[in-house]
C-alpha cells in the first residue's frame, strides 16, 4: 500500500474519530469540546496539505480497491465482487484541502460564535461526522461508497440544519433537505442500478474502462445518457440545481457557521464534485442537459437574490446561482474552469457566510443588550453603517463580494471568466448561444445584488442609533477565518497571471479528463474545444468586466447614493417583485402538488385499506358470521328442531305410558309377565 | 290309572299359579314371601319329577337341593329387607311403598 | 458439521430448549415473580449462546437447500411411522432438522429477538406465569419452523407458534384485542389450511425409497420434493408447468404472503401490531414476517422452481406494492405503532423484490433484508414501548421535543430510525440496496418505480422523528425520564448489530452467499429460461 | 295304594296352598303353608327323593316357617293393626294366572315326554349317599359357592335386621 494512501486514510478517519469521541464523551469535556474538535481538524488541514503537495509533485494516481462483498459466483464469467477503496488524483488533493481548510475555519469561528450553545458538543460532532462524510466522498474510488458518504453526508446536513430543532422551522428545514436531497439520490441510485447492471463493478476506473471498450448498458446510447444523467441527479439533489433548489435557502435555518461549511464550500459542493468525476462518462446529450440545468438554475436563483432581504437568504440564492454556474461550466464542457469556479467559490462563499455570520453575531448582541427580540437580526434592511464599527468584517466582506461580482485581480474573476469563456466556445460549436447570454445575465445580476446586500449592511446610516452604540467588533477567533479566506480570494492563488488562469497550476493540474464515451456520441473534442475557449477569453474577460461593472454601477446608484428608488421600481412591479420574492413561488407550487399529493395519496391509501381492504376482510368476517347465524337457525330450527321434537314425542309418550307406573311392584310384575308371554305366544 | 309323569307337573302348575296369584295380590309383604315360597316349592316337584321320569336320577335332585338352598338364603334376606321397610314405613304393605313411581 | 451436546444434536436443544424453561416456569408458583422473570431469561439467552456457536460453527462453503449432504447440524430419526395403512400406504414421518445459510440467520435472529422479547416483558404484571410460558412455547414453535426440514414438522411447528400468539395478544393485548387475536388467527389459519392441502398434495405426489426396507413411501421430506426424479409419474404434481403444480405454488404462495404479509393479506397486522403487547409487536415483526418470505425460500421456490418463473413478475409486482403501499399507508398513520407496522409492510415488500429478482444479488439482499428488517424493526417497535410504557399513548401527535428531555433514548432511536430509512454505514441500506440491485436486473420499470419507496421512507420517518423527538416537549410531559438500564440492554445489542451490520455485512453474507447461489441456480436451472422483461 | 297316596298328598298340597294364598289371615296363612310344604314332601317321597323329603321338612318348616311367623309378629302391630291383609290387583292377576294355568296345563298336557326305561319304578333305597358323592365330586363347586352365599346371607340378613343404635 503506498504509504501517502495511508495518510489519505488519516484525513478520512480523524473527524469521525473527533466525532466518536464527542457523542460519547461530549458531556465530560464540556467546554473542551470545540479545543479539541479544532485540534483534530487542524491535525487533519495539516496533514491535507501534506497530501496535497506530494501529490502535485508526481503524476501517478494512488489507488487502492479491495473487495468488500463478495458474491461468490460468476456473472458473465466475471466474478461477482463489489469492490472499494480509496484514491487520491490531483481533483481529489484538491478538494480534500478545500473541504478540510474550510472545515477547520469553521470549527475556529464557531469557538467563539457558538460558544453559549446548549448543546455545544454535539454540535461540534456532528461537524465531526460532516466533515468525515464529506471526505469520504472526495476520497472514494467508487460509485457505492460515493453513495454511501453521499447519503451520510445527508444525514449530517439534516442533524447541523436542524441543531436548534426546538424550532420548528429548523427541524422542518432539515427535513426538507434530507428528503429532497433523497430524491436526488434516488436518480443516483437508479444510475448506480444501470451501471451495476452492466458492468458489475462500481469503480470509476472499471467502468470508465468498461465503456470506453465499447459496451453500453443495454447496448443503448440512450441508456448511457441516462446512466449519466440519473448519476448527475445526485447532483441536482445535493449541489441544489432547479428544481430540486429549493431546501438550500430553508437550511440556512442551521448556525451561520454550519452555512458556509455545507451549504457554501462543501456539501453542495460536492454535487459538482460528482459531475466532475462522472465527466469521462457523460455523453454530449447529458452535457447539453446538464449545461441547461445549470443554466437555468442560476438564472432562477440570482433573480430570487435581487429582492431578498434576510442576509443569508441572499447568500444562499447566491450560492444556489453561483452551482448553477459550476455545473453549467461543467456541462458545456469547462471542466477545469467549472473545478476551479468550486474552489474558488468555496473559498469566497464560505467568507461570505462568515462575515454575516460576524454581522450577525454582532446584531444579537447588540439586540440582546437591548432586550429588543422583535428585530430580525438577519435582516438588511434593519443593518446599514456598519463599516465604521466592524472595519475587519467590512473589508474582508467587501474582498468577498468583489470576488464572487467576478472583479478582476480577485480568484472569482479568474475562474468565471473561464466558465463565461467556456459557455462562448460551446455555443459556437453547438449553436447553444441561450447559454452564454444567461451566463453574462447572471454574472451582471451578482454583481449587482451582492453589492446591494453589502451597501445595506455596511454603507449609509445605521437604522437605531440606540442599538448602533452597542455593536461591536466580533472576537478573533470569528474574524481570524474571515482574513484567511479573505487571502484565499485572492488570484495569486490559483494562476500568476491576473487575467488569465489557464496558464496557472490550477489548469495544468485538474485538466480536461480522458472522455470515454463512443466518439460519436462525446461532445467537441478536447483540443478543438480548449482552443476555441482561448479564443473567446479575451471576448469573454471584456464582456464580464463590462457586465460586473454595470452590475455594481447600478448597485451604487440604487442604494448608496438613492439616485433611483429602489422602492419605486417594487411599486412599479409589484407582481413580478412579488414573484421573485416568493422564490418563483417553488414552494407553493411542490406543496401544492408533491407534497400534498402525496399525502393525499397517503390518506387515500390508508382510508382504502382501513375501509375498503379492510372492509373486505370484515365483511367477509361479517358474511361468516350471517351464514352461521342463519345455519345456526337452521340449526335450531330445523336439526335440533328434530332432536328436539323426538325428545318432545318421548316425553309426550312418557306422560301417555306414565299412567302404567304405579310404583307398585305387582303391577309391574304383572306386566312383566304378559309381556313375557306374549313373546312366548310369539315364538311358540 | 297310573300316576304319570303328567300328574306331577300338574300338580306343580297348580302350585306355582298359586304362588304367582299370592305374589301378585298380596298386600303384605310376607304374603308375597310366601307365594314365592310355593313357586319355589312348585319348581322343586318340577325338578324331582323329570329326575324321576327322566334318565338324571340324581342330577334333578341336586338342582332341587340348590334351589332349597337358595330359598332359605332368600328367606333369610328377604325378612331382613322386610324388617327394614317396616322400620322405615312403618308399614309392611307392597302398594304403599310407591318409591319407584317418582 | 455436527454439534452434540450430552448426545443431543444442538438443534434440538435450541429448539426445545423454551419447552424446558416453559415446564419450569410452570412449576414455579406463581407468586415468583421474578423467579419467573430470571428463568425464561436464563433459558432464552443460552439459547442465544447456542446459536452464537452454531453461527460460529457454522460451515460457510456449504450450500445446503435441496441438497441433503451440505446441510448442517443434521438430526434425522424416524417419527411417525404406520406400517401399511390399506390405500394410504405406510406413513413416514421423520423429525429432520438441519440448516443451511438459509436458516441459520433466522434461527440467530430467532433467539436473539425471543432473549430480547423477554427482557421488554419484564413489566408484564398480568398473570405473569401464563405470559411466559406461552412466550418460550411461541419461541420453540418460530425456532422448530426455521429448522426443521420435514415438511410435517415444518407445518407442527407453524401450528404451534400460531397458539400462542393468539393468546399472547388476545390477552395481553391492548383495548381491541379480542378482534386482533382472532383477525390475526383466522387469517393464519386460512393461510396454514392452503399450505396444508398443498403438503399434501405434495405428499401423495412425492415418494422415495426408504433405506430400511427398500420399499417405495410417500414422504414429507422437504428435500426430496425438490428433485423432480422422486415425483410418482401420473401424480397429481408430477411434470413441470402444470396447472395443478401452479396451483399448488399458488396455495402455498398465499399460505406465506398473508405471514408475510403481501398486499392484500395485509390487514392483519396492523390490528395486531397496535393490540399486541411491545414484546409480542417485536417477535411479530421480528420473527413471525419472516416466515412467510423464508417459506417461500425453503419450500416455495426450491419445491415449484416452474412455477415460481412463472409468477416471477406477479411477485415482484406485489412486492412494489407493498413498498409504496406500505409507505403511503405508514405517512397517513396518526399511531406510532400503526406506522410502523405499515412500515413493516414496505420493508418486507423490498425482500419479496429482491427474492423475485431471482439472481443473486437480490436473493442475498432479500435475505439479508429479512434479517436487517428482524432487528431494526424490533428496536423500532421496542422505542414505542419504552414511550408507552410511560407516557401510556402513541398518538404521534401528543409528543414533541423527546430529544432533550430522553437523550440516551433518542441516541438509540436516531440509529434505528436512520437504519429503517436505509441510511449507509447501518445495516439497512446494505440489504435494501442489494435488493434493488438485484432486482433491477430482472425488473427494470418496476423496480425503479419501487425505488420511490425509499423517499416515502425517508418522508415518513422524519416526519415521525420530527413530530415526536423535535420540537419543543408539550408541559404534561415534564416528569418522563429517559430510558433505564433494562431497556438499554434491549436495545443496545439490536443497535451494535445494525451498525456492525452495516459495515461489515460479510459476517452475514458469508454465511448465505453460498446457499443463496444455489437456491438461485436450483430455481433457475430446474425452470429453464429467465422471464422479465 | 300308590295312586292313593299321591292323590292324598296333592290334596293336601294344592287345598293348603289355596288356604295360603286366599286366606285373609295371614297367621292362617303361614300354618297352611306348614301344610302345603308337608304335602310336598310327600310328593317328594313318591318321586324317590327321601333325603329331599326330609331337607324339605327340616328347611322349609324348621326353617323358612318359623322365620316367616317370625316376620308376620314382627311387623304388625298387635293392638291395632288387623292381622288380615288385603288383596289388589286382583282381575289382573287372575287373569294372567289363569293363563299361566291354561298355558302350562296345555303344555303339560300335550307334551309327548321322554320316558326312562326304569320310569316309574318306585325304589326303596336311600339316595343320601348318592347325593353326598355328587355333592363332595361332581358338583363340589356349586355346593361351595352355596354354602358361602349362605354365609353371607346370614350375614347380611343379621346386618340388616339389626336395630340401628345410632342414627
Amino acid at each position: 500500500m503506498i504509504p501517502e494512501l495511508n495518510i489519505a486514510l488519516a484525513i478520512l478517519f480523524l473527524p469521525l474519530v473527533s466525532f466518536l469521541l464527542l457523542i460519547f464523551f461530549g458531556k465530560r469535556f464540556l467546554n473542551r469540546s470545540g479545543h479539541i474538535a479544532t485540534t483534530f481538524l487542524g491535525i487533519d488541514l495539516i496533514l491535507a496539505f501534506f497530501l496535497f503537495f506530494s501529490k502535485l509533485a508526481t503524476e501517478a494516481v494512488w489507488d487502492i480497491t479491495v473487495t468488500w462483498i463478495d458474491f461468490h459466483t460468476m456473472v458473465n464469467n466475471i466474478p461477482l465482487k463489489l469492490d472499494i477503496g480509496i484514491m487520491v488524483d490531483n481533483l481529489t488533493t484538491v478538494m480534500l484541502v478545500v473541504v478540510t481548510l474550510i472545515s477547520f475555519l469553521v470549527h475556529v469561528f464557531s469557538l467563539a460564535y457558538m460558544k453559549d450553545d446548549v448543546r455545544y458538543s454535539r454540535y461540534y460532532a456532528n461537524l465531526g461526522i460532516f466533515t468525515f462524510s464529506m471526505l469520504g466522498i472526495v476520497v472514494t474510488n467508487n460509485y457505492l461508497l460515493m453513495y454511501v458518504f453521499w447519503e451520510l453526508v445527508g444525514l449530517s446536513s439534516y442533524l447541523l440544519i436542524g441543531h436548534w430543532y426546538e424550532k420548528k422551522s429548523a427541524s422542518d428545514a432539515a427535513k426538507k433537505a434530507f428528503i429532497v436531497n433523497r430524491v436526488g439520490d434516488l436518480g443516483f441510485f437508479i444510475g448506480i442500478m444501470i451501471v451495476w447492471m452492466q458492468y458489475s463493478t462500481l469503480t470509476f476506473h472499471g467502468i470508465f474502462t468498461a465503456i470506453g471498450s465499447g459496451v453500453l448498458p443495454y447496448d443503448s446510447n440512450a441508456w448511457l445518457t441516462a446512466a449519466g444523467l440519473l448519476i448527475f441527479c445526485g447532483a441536482i439533489g445535493k449541489s441544489a440545481q432547479f428544481p430540486l433548489h429549493v431546501w438550500l435557502p430553508d437550511a440556512m435555518e442551521g448556525p451561520t457557521p454550519v452555512s458556509a461549511l455545507i451549504h457554501a464550500a462543501t456539501m453542495v459542493a460536492a454535487g459538482v464534485y460528482l459531475v466532475a468525476r462522472t465527466f469521462p462518462m457523460l455523453t454530449a446529450d447529458a452535457l447539453m442537459v446538464i449545461a441547461y440545468f445549470g443554466a437555468v438554475t442560476s438564472f432562477i436563483a440570482a433573480t430570487i437574490a435581487i429582492v431578498q432581504n434576510d442576509i443569508k437568504k441572499i447568500l444562499a440564492y447566491s450560492t444556489v446561482s453561483q452551482l448553477g454556474y459550476m455545473v453549467m461550466g461543467l456541462g458545456v464542457g469547462a471542466f477545469s474552469a467549472g473545478v476551479m469556479h468550486l474552489v474558488t467559490h468555496a473559498a469566497f462563499k464560505a467568507g461570505l457566510f462568515l462575515a454575516s455570520g460576524s454581522v450577525i453575531y454582532a446584531m444579537h448582541r447588540a439586540l440582546h443588550h437591548l432586550n429588543d427580540h422583535h428585530t430580525d437580526a438577519q435582516d438588511v434592511r434593519s443593518m446599514g453603517g456598519l463599516k465604521s464599527k466592524m472595519p475587519v468584517t467590512f473589508w474582508t466582506m467587501t474582498m468577498f463580494t468583489l470576488a464572487i461580482s467576478g472583479v478582476p485581480l480577485t480568484s472569482g474573476f479568474l475562474s468565471k471568466d473561464e466558465i463565461l469563456a467556456g459557455t462562448l466556445a460551446y455555443s459556437h460549436f453547438t449553436g447553444h448561444s441561450l447559454i452564454p447570454i444567461v451566463g453574462f445575465l447572471v454574472a451582471g445580476l451578482t454583481a449587482f445584488y451582492m453589492f446591494r446586500m453589502l451597501i445595506l449592511t455596511f454603507m449609509g446610516e445605521h437604522k437605531d442609533a440606540h442599538r448602533f452604540e452597542h455593536i461591536h467588533e466580533s472576537p478573533k477567533a470569528i474574524i481570524i477565518p474571515l482574513m484567511v479566506l479573505a487571502t484565499f480570494s485572492f488570484f495569486a492563488f490559483f494562476s500568476l497571471n491576473p487575467i488569465s488562469a489557464s496558464q496557472g497550476w490550477f489548469f495544468e493540474k485538474i485538466s480536461y479528463p480522458a472522455v470515454v464515451v463512443p466518439e460519436k456520441l462525446a461532445a467537441t473534442p478536447t483540443e478543438e474545444f480548449v482552443e476555441e475557449i482561448h479564443h473567446q477569453h479575451t471576448m469573454a474577460m471584456a464582456l464580464s468586466v463590462g457586465v460586473s461593472g454595470l452590475g455594481i454601477l447600478i448597485a451604487f446608484i440604487t442604494y448608496f447614493w438613492k439616485k433611483i428608488s429602489a422602492d419605486a421600481f417594487e411599486r412599479m412591479l409589484k407582481p413580478l417583485h412579488t414573484f421573485l420574492y416568493r422564490k418563483w413561488f417553488f414552494d407553493e407550487l411542490y406543496d401544492a402538488t408533491v407534497v400534498a399529493g402525496t399525502v393525499g395519496l397517503a390518506r387515500l391509501l390508508a382510508w382504502f385499506d382501513n375501509t375498503i381492504i379492510d372492509g373486505i376482510v370484515n365483511g367477509a368476517a361479517w358474511l361468516t358470521k350471517i351464514v352461521s347465524v342463519i345455519s345456526g337457525k337452521f340449526d335450531t330450527l330445523v336439526v335440533d328442531g328434530m332432536v328436539n321434537f323426538t325428545a318432545f314425542f318421548t316425553g309426550m309418550m312418557g306422560q301417555t305410558v306414565q299412567k302404567v307406573q304405579t310404583g307398585k311392584v305387582q303391577t309391574y310384575m304383572i306386566f312383566a309377565i304378559i309381556g313375557f308371554m306374549v313373546l312366548l305366544a310369539l315364538y311358540i | 290309572m297310573t300316576i304319570t309323569l303328567t300328574h306331577f307337573l300338574l300338580i306343580s302348575a297348580i302350585l306355582f299359579s298359586l304362588g304367582m296369584y299370592a305374589v301378585l295380590t298380596r298386600r303384605n309383604a310376607i304374603m308375597v314371601l310366601m307365594g314365592v315360597e310355593l313357586i319355589l316349592n312348585s319348581a322343586n316337584i318340577n325338578f324331582l319329577a323329570f329326575s324321576r321320569f327322566g334318565d338324571m336320577n340324581i342330577e334333578g335332585q341336586m338342582a332341587a337341593i340348590f334351589v332349597i338352598i337358595l330359598a332359605a338364603a332368600e328367606a333369610a334376606i328377604a325378612l331382613a329387607i322386610v324388617l327394614n321397610i317396616y322400620k322405615r314405613f312403618h308399614t309392611v304393605n307392597v302398594d304403599e311403598i310407591s318409591f319407584l313411581k317418582d | 458439521m455436527e454439534l452434540n451436546i450430552l448426545n443431543i444434536g444442538v438443534l434440538t436443544w435450541l429448539t426445545f430448549l423454551p419447552i424446558i424453561g416453559m415446564v419450569v416456569v410452570l412449576l414455579l408458583p406463581k407468586e415468583q415473580k421474578t423467579a419467573i422473570r430470571w428463568t425464561s431469561l436464563v433459558f432464552t439467552l443460552l439459547q442465544v449462546v447456542l446459536a452464537c456457536m452454531v453461527f460460529a460453527k457454522f460451515d460457510r462453503s456449504l450450500a445446503g437447500v435441496n441438497s441433503a449432504e451440505t446441510m448442517q447440524f443434521k438430526e434425522l430419526f424416524s417419527w411417525i411411522n404406520v406400517i401399511s395403512t390399506g390405500w394410504f400406504g405406510s406413513i413416514k414421518i421423520d423429525y429432520f432438522l438441519g440448516i443451511d445459510g438459509i436458516s441459520m440467520p433466522m434461527v440467530f435472529l430467532t433467539a436473539l429477538i425471543s432473549c430480547i422479547a423477554v427482557i421488554s416483558s419484564w413489566s408484564i404484571e398480568k398473570s405473569i406465569k401464563g405470559y411466559f410460558a406461552l412466550l418460550l412455547l411461541l419461541d420453540t414453535g418460530m425456532m422448530g419452523v426455521f429448522v426443521s426440514l420435514d415438511f410435517f414438522l415444518f407445518y407442527v411447528f407453524w401450528e404451534v407458534m400460531l397458539l400462542p400468539m393468539y393468546f399472547l395478544i388476545g390477552v395481553w393485548g391492548g383495548p381491541r384485542r379480542e378482534y386482533a387475536a382472532i383477525k390475526f388467527f383466522l387469517y393464519t389459519l386460512l393461510g396454514s389450511v392452503l399450505l396444508l392441502l398443498a403438503m399434501l398434495a405434495l405428499y401423495f405426489s412425492v415418494s422415495v425409497i426408504d433405506p430400511a426396507t427398500g420399499e417405495k413411501i410417500h414422504t414429507f421430506n422437504m428435500l426430496a420434493m425438490m428433485n423432480p426424479a422422486n415425483y410418482d409419474a401420473g401424480s397429481i404434481l408430477s411434470g413441470v408447468s402444470t396447472t395443478w403444480r401452479y396451483l399448488a405454488y399458488i396455495a402455498i404462495f398465499i399460505g406465506f404472503a398473508i405471514k408475510v404479509p403481501i398486499f392484500p393479506f395485509h390487514t392483519w397486522l396492523p390490528d395486531a401490531h397496535v393490540e399486541a403487547p411491545t414484546a409480542i409487536s417485536v417477535i411479530l415483526a421480528g420473527v413471525l414476517l419472516k416466515m412467510g418470505t423464508y417459506g417461500l425460500m425453503r419450500i416455495g421456490f426450491p419445491i415449484f422452481p416452474d412455477a415460481a418463473m412463472h409468477y416471477l413478475y406477479p411477485l415482484a409486482f406485489l412486492g412494489f406494492v407493498n413498498i409504496i403501499y406500505g409507505a403511503l399507508c405508514a405517512m397517513a398513520q396518526k399511531d406510532f405503532k400503526k406506522l410502523i407496522a405499515y412500515s413493516s409492510v414496505s420493508h418486507m415488500g423490498i425482500v419479496i423484490l429482491g427474492m423475485a429478482a431471482m439472481n443473486t444479488q437480490g436473493m442475498v439482499g432479500g435475505m439479508l433484508q429479512m434479517f436487517n428488517h428482524g432487528t431494526i424493526t424490533a428496536m423500532l417497535f421496542l422505542i414505542v414501548g419504552v414511550i408507552y410504557d410511560r407516557a401510556h399513548t402513541r398518538g404521534l401527535d401528543d409528543f414533541g421535543g423527546l430529544m432533550n428531555k430522553m437523550p440516551k433514548y433518542s441516541g438509540v432511536m436516531m440509529i434505528a430510525f436512520f437504519a429503517a430509512i436505509g441510511l449507509p454505514g447501518l445495516s439497512g441500506f446494505i440489504s435494501e440496496a442489494f435488493s434493488f440491485l438485484g432486482a433491477f436486473q430482472t425488473f427494470r420499470w418496476l423496480t425503479i418505480a419501487s425505488a420511490f419507496g425509499i423517499v416515502l421512507t425517508a418522508g415518513y420517518m422524519l416526519w415521525t422523528l420530527q413530530r415526536v423527538f423535535l420540537g419543543t416537549l408539550p408541559e404534561k410531559w415534564n416528569d418522563l425520564t429517559d430510558i433505564n438500564g433494562r431497556e438499554l440492554a434491549m436495545l443496545i445489542p439490536l443497535a451494535i448489530i445494525t451498525i456492525v451490520l452495516g459495515i461489515f455485512p460479510n459476517l452475514m453474507l458469508d454465511v448465505m452467499n453460498v446457499s443463496a447461489n444455489t437456491l438461485v441456480d436450483l430455481v433457475k436451472g430446474s425452470a429453464g429460461v429467465v422471464t422479465g422483461n | 295304594m300308590y295312586e292313593i297316596i299321591f292323590y292324598f298328598f296333592a290334596f293336601v298340597t294344592v287345598a293348603s296352598a289355596a288356604v295360603v294364598v286366599f286366606s285373609r289371615n295371614i297367621i292362617y296363612s303361614a300354618f297352611a303353608l306348614l301344610f302345603t310344604f308337608f304335602g310336598v314332601a310327600g310328593l317328594y317321597v313318591l318321586l324317590n327323593a327321601d333325603f329331599l323329603a326330609i331337607t324339605q321338612l327340616m328347611v322349609y318348616v324348621g326353617g323358612i316357617l318359623v322365620l316367616l311367623l317370625f316376620g308376620v309378629m314382627l311387623t304388625t302391630n298387635t293392638v291395632s293393626v288387623d292381622i288380615k291383609s288385603g288383596s289388589l290387583n286382583v282381575f289382573p292377576a287372575v287373569t294372567v294366572v289363569a293363563a299361566i294355568v291354561g298355558l302350562l296345563t296345555g303344555v303339560f298336557w300335550t307334551s309327548e315326554w321322554f320316558m326312562s326305561s326304569t320310569m316309574g319304578e318306585l325304589t326303596s333305597q336311600t339316595t343320601s349317599k348318592e347325593i353326598g358323592n355328587a355333592l363332595i365330586t361332581t358338583h363340589v363347586l356349586p355346593f361351595e359357592i352355596a354354602s358361602v352365599i349362605l354365609l353371607v346371607a346370614i350375614v347380611g340378613a343379621a346386618m340388616m335386621a339389626r336395630r340401628e343404635r345410632v342414627k
